[in-house]
């Protein structure tokens, strides 16, 4: 949607429904940091937490530099053109047939490629090195999210009159995510004792935290993109409530008929993927469709997770089953329900089988486009620097390894070293104790 | 009677287990520790503060014993613990009085002798 | 309040108000997972958090599909009836006299009866089967949660003339969800090493994280209860404000007097027991009012905290210490400070005392019934599966014995099955290695 | 800004932002007690976190009953007057030229001192008595962030004509807390194993969930200082969104130059320190500007900690780095970079070198009568009751000594006392088992 | 001098210690530890990962005793940690050739002799 | 050989390490645990429920010495260790049969000493 003529007049209750709502969708980042972060080993929980925060700096500066301009600014059908580069022209003025500054849509978009991006590390925990997965996250956030965002909400050829049904994200944010963490994991391979060792979750409080403060920012992920305090947004907003809860029931129900026990980490998952299934519906279904529409993608989620843990494709922390099943049932099922009474154009339900297909497009042009280039992207970042982590780094954690830190300290056997004592890199040689034990132990 | 204490790398303790399994030797405690030796220390930074770290995480087995068993056991650590790199850690034999099994007093070699299959279904 | 005739206008202001305080409501149930989840021991901690975490699926299906029409669609004095059975005919229309989509008041409320029903699971943590729990707090919902609210927000006999003040839940939720509390907690009976060891919280930042995050939502709890961004909204939130403000000054000077410490778990529960007292009073009490509410709720309860820690009652988190009293104290002392010119009837200080006999009349109706039907359904869910833990599913912790998880783990030990060795059921006998081990050790 | 003329008009969009913006203050002081409870020992958690909890209750209340009168009730330019103790006529009337009610003013401006108070903490943390720490807060807000908080914001002389530029409390908040924690630090001294032994953070996860939520909070304190859902109010949500990043990625590529490592605890920091940067600047400056302030404060910022380490000055948690540096960098440059386009008065770039001298006679106004009246304070305290913790109390750590409590608790070896086995001070002698083992051990 | 080293079920220990208390046996050392034994194992499931936990929490008794109170400790803890089920775990008896106190340099004997009261309240 | 496990207040680890190293004694594990001794218990208050608790925290050294070594590295312990305050703790030295280094099998003395530093620097 590019916004060039500055003749709107600001809402003040759709400004403020906008402003909380950015503040809202910027918490999910470091939410999804606990999500992700306690459901691996304790040696990487901050390497883990770090790949999403690390993503509020570089993702968004290089939004607020580029990513903007290339999504929203004037251009074709595939990208948008650079005259916003760094923000130019973007400011308090609320551009015609808006209600907003166009200042606060750049933002507020700006947050949602910080998690999409976040969104990927998932599948590639626990052994990437830390530089290039900077690198990879700032570039996809310019080469891969803001083309894809520009032809769904910019402009594009997947949005006007081809008209693909994507409320706040189904595919612009989650199966585009989910399509490079899939191409992620199976570039970098499967953890060095994935398969032979049981890796599990060392926090699951920490996943719980994460996915509830994931709900409570995903109000404004979803209420925020009606872009108005508008009837939309309550639609919006009350399926973000409904459809988890069905989720939750359905993979409750599931478990319960399986193995007779419903687990917490299930629990998390099935909140979190009933919230990407209604991403892309959230404001054209009504509340009854919203909850079939987060059942289906959390029994649809569940399978495949069962499924995917028995292959070898190490998709650590199953992005490909929670964001691109959840993402893929999502958009498939808004053409499907979609109706006009409730905001959306018409969906199969309403007589219009066609729906289906332009969503079926949208998708695999997405999924399609993300993985080559997330595949192209690697190798060029690997020619220069090498992705994989070491195995002496995985062995030891990536925490120790890669940031020099633990996530967990009690303090024994650390020595303080003043600054006579520290000469980095030959840290083995210098400190006057117990390292030279270690020297000559 | 021996009590066997042996300190290997946590990364190794699955196959530990399993080779001390094939070699029939069943019941053991284990301890996470750690452990200071010839390895490589490592610098952690925060903010401003360095240090350094002298001990790496170890795990700590300890198993009970009858004579016999005592080569057989250890021959087993020896062999499933190496990698060859400085940390692989040390076996400890130690004399052992008496040994007493707390749900039976049981003593010495009954005490740490296998149960048989059937008891434990029994259970 | 039944909210028929969709003639109203939709207030962009208040609607984003109610957006977020639903948002902010239901942030509350995460968060109460955690308060709980820290005082419990560690063998328990993930499922005290499922107990809560739960609510948000089945209760919140519960509301929408049956419990909003009891409540809320036109019915009696006793019970709504059930014509919006499914939410039906319940969207984006404004009703006349509202200004904000029914839709919206309809989820809003949803978030109220997910965290009261979550609220009794404190009383009976660590020995409650989690099949029947779930079956309890969603019948609970139901049958107790959903006429309870008629009475006084929907049309009832406590409402309307008669004029009972519950501003936001006093007595729906926090007394009803005592009352339940503490029945359950008799009927159950106390854990199996209740009285004999020390049974201490395992983490106590999660207990202040839980508070803190409590407070947040609490200000969507009381001020969304305005149902518009008016003055009594601000009143409600300033009130929500300085009311755990003067409870958890009041509670440390006692505990500095009685014991010369201030402590955590105490601080952490003065603030929520403040939340509670000042629910029914929110918006109809001075701001000294509400500091007044505050502080004799925390006197209260803290001690009927001493006093019920002496006793075979093992209602284990204080339910009713804290939500009990807090409530009942707020629920009496509105009929006592409420002021019309603060927007509130007149209570005892405005020269009405006969509002303070209004309060009595709904706390003991309320908790009547409350603790009868708790009874009743405890007692038929009883008959079709035990409610109760077994002894050796207590010993070894909930987490592992109902969810087969555990909240920490380290991994050592954990022995990876493939598909080939797990056979559900006979699992000693498979595991080629070490669980062999086990069958012949 | 005294209030007094109600003849304003409340804006229900602006009283939403406000109401808000409000909650989110307040989930800011549990926030920094998670940012400073992961930075110390676990030994010492529950008190670091309890230092910010406390604050919520008697800095809360101090400022409903004195302080709110102190800064904005009329008076003259160095204090305001009396006439709104206890809140006195402050009510849902909204004055003459605001849109909000003066009630939610004074409780916004409340959710501000009682974090500024909090922030000192971090200086004194793992060495004070509580009491004296409780009381010194107390008596701080009134005698300190009241009177400055009259001079910027509330009619006094560094605001009007004078004109120092604060958008959101660079100068009131941070300048302000950072001073008082310097000299607190200095007269406490440093702790007993200050520079011998390695004092580690116990748990880095929290730090960043401090940060997380600090983060979150800190758009209702920029954005909520707009006072309206304006223009104002977005651009200082926009800054609180870039600044930071771009302070993150200063920071990370500051480690990453002169220690090729990206540190977790350190990312977090550069968030507070980006956010306290913008925190005078948010709704004057353009958001490059705001980025360039981020990134200024993250450098300058970086290399004082590294500094400051390897002192005598154990300022724990480095509030004069983080707030006290940040607070300068930001406090200067919004003198520099203030735009009348982007709603500032005129700064260096606009032509108008005076508005940096009046920053900084701001800066050293504040700072001054801070570290003079904390001196003061403090001393008066120790008269009365030692302020500093004991030799012992500090080796076991003070959540035992002083709160008897511990944040992670495993309950062995712990022996239940029943009413019969307790007798206060005389613990010793009395438990019939364990603790006589103790006496004759 | 021995040096008897017990593994025990957590629940158990406030009984042994008590026990211990009544045999006026002074002075342990408590680590928690994990055991592999006869006991049942579970399993877990987190997502697609279904594991089996072979380790049972235990907590170690490590308590340095002179020669006559040896069978009494011993005697103290059997009695006292038994339930009866498989994993109430084992007492193995070490023998120790020297105790220090470090506070005094005191050896042996003396070394693991209980305080006087008076002792402890002049502290 | 002889094992030597020494139980020391946790801040007093870095001055027992350094003692160690000027000795020279080089390789140690430790552990985390509990002890119960003469030390002044503490009290605490969760809500109503109020404790008695038993245990403090300490460290437990366990140093695998050739003969010669011993009183050695217990003199650096006991000299490095004492605060002279109820609570320092204890020493035991437990004799050995046999050591193994699993890196590469050596045995007794052999296991124990300290590589030379070459051949660290060659990892
Ligand atoms: N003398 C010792 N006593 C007790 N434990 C030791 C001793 N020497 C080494 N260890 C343990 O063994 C681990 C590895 O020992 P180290 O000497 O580094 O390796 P290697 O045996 O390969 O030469 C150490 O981390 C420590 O836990
Ligand atoms: N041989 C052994 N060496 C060391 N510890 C043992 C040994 N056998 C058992 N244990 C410890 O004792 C615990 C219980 O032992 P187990 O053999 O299962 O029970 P039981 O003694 O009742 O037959 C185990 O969990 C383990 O910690
Ligand atoms: N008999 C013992 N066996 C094992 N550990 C002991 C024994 N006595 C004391 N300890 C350990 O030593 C610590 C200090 O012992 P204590 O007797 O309190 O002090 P002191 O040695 O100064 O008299 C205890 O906390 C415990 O860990």
């Amino acid at each position: 949607m590019p916004l060039p003529d500055p003749s709107g007049t600001l809402s003040a209750a759709d400004t403020t429904l906008m402003l909380i709502s950015t503040a809202l969708v910027v918490l999910m980042t470091p939410a999804l940091a606990f999500f992700y972060g306690g459901l691996v080993r304790s040696k990487n929980a901050l390497n883990t937490m770090m790949m999403s925060f690390i993503s509020l700096g570089f993702v968004g500066v290089a939004w607020i530099a580029i990513g903007y301009s290339l999504a929203f600014a004037p251009g074709n059908g595939v990208v948008g053109g650079l005259t916003s580069l760094g923000l130019a022209g973007v400011g308090l003025d609320v551009p015609d047939g808006s209600t907003i500054p166009s200042l606060l849509f750049a933002v507020f978009q700006g947050t949602f490629v910080i998690i999409t991006a976040a969104l990927i590390s998932g599948a590639i925990v626990e052994r990437m090195r830390f530089g290039p997965y900077l690198t990879f996250i700032t570039l996809w956030s310019i080469l891969v999210y803001a083309p894809v965002a520009h032809w769904v909400w910019g402009g594009g050829w997947l949005g006007g009159d081809f008209a693909a049904l994507d409320f706040a994200g189904g595919t612009v944010v989650h199966i585009n995510a989910a399509a490079a963490a899939v191409v992620a994991a199976i570039y970098l391979g499967p953890r060095r004792d994935y398969g032979k060792q049981a890796l599990l979750p060392h926090n699951v409080p920490f996943v719980l935290l994460g996915a509830g403060l994931l709900w409570f920012g995903w109000f404004g992920f979803n209420g925020g993109s009606a872009l108005a305090a508008n009837e939309s947004a309550v639609l919006a907003f009350a399926n973000t409530f409904v459809a988890p809860s069905a989720a939750l029931v359905a993979w409750a129900l599931l478990e319960t008929l399986r193995n007779g026990k419903v687990t917490a980490v299930g629990g998390a998952t099935a909140i979190v993927v009933g919230l990407v299934a209604v991403t892309p519906a959230a404001g054209f279904v009504s509340p009854l469709a919203a909850m079939a529409i987060g059942a289906a993608g959390s029994v649809a989620s569940y399978f495949v997770i069962l499924w995917r843990a028995r292959t070898r494709l190490d998709d650590s922390l199953d992005v490909m089953a929670a964001h691109g099943i959840g993402g893929l049932v999502g958009a498939i099922l808004v053409g499907v329900f979609a109706q006009a009474v409730w905001g959306g154009s018409s969906g199969l339900v309403d007589g219009n089988p066609r729906q289906v297909l332009v969503q079926l497009i949208g998708i695999v042009a997405t999924a399609g486009y993300s993985a080559v280039a997330t595949f192209i992207l690697l190798k060029l970042i690997n020619a220069v620097s090498p992705v994989r982590a070491a195995a002496r780094a995985e062995g030891v954690g990536l925490d120790v390894a890669l940031h020099s830190e633990e996530a967990y300290s009690h303090g024994e056997g650390a020595i303080l070293l003043t600054e006579r004592d520290f000469v980095p890199g030959v840290a083995v040689s210098v400190s006057p104790q117990l390292s030279s034990t270690g020297a000559s132990a | 009677m021996k009590l066997i204490v042996a300190i290997i790398r946590p990364d190794k303790l699955s196959d530990v287990l399993r080779a001390l399994y094939q070699s029939e030797v069943r019941g053991l405690t284990v301890t996470r520790v750690n452990g200071h030796g010839g390895e490589t220390e490592h610098v952690e930074t925060y903010r401003g503060t360095t240090v350094q770290m002298g001990f790496s995480e170890k795990v700590r087995l300890e198993i009970g014993v009858s004579d016999e068993f005592v080569d057989i056991a250890v021959g087993a650590i020896l062999a499933s613990a190496r990698t060859g790199e400085v940390g692989d850690g040390k076996i400890f034999v130690v004399p052992v009085e008496k040994v007493y099994r707390i749900r039976t007093g049981e003593e010495d070699r009954a005490a740490v002798t296998p149960l048989v299959p059937s008891d434990l279904f029994g259970n």
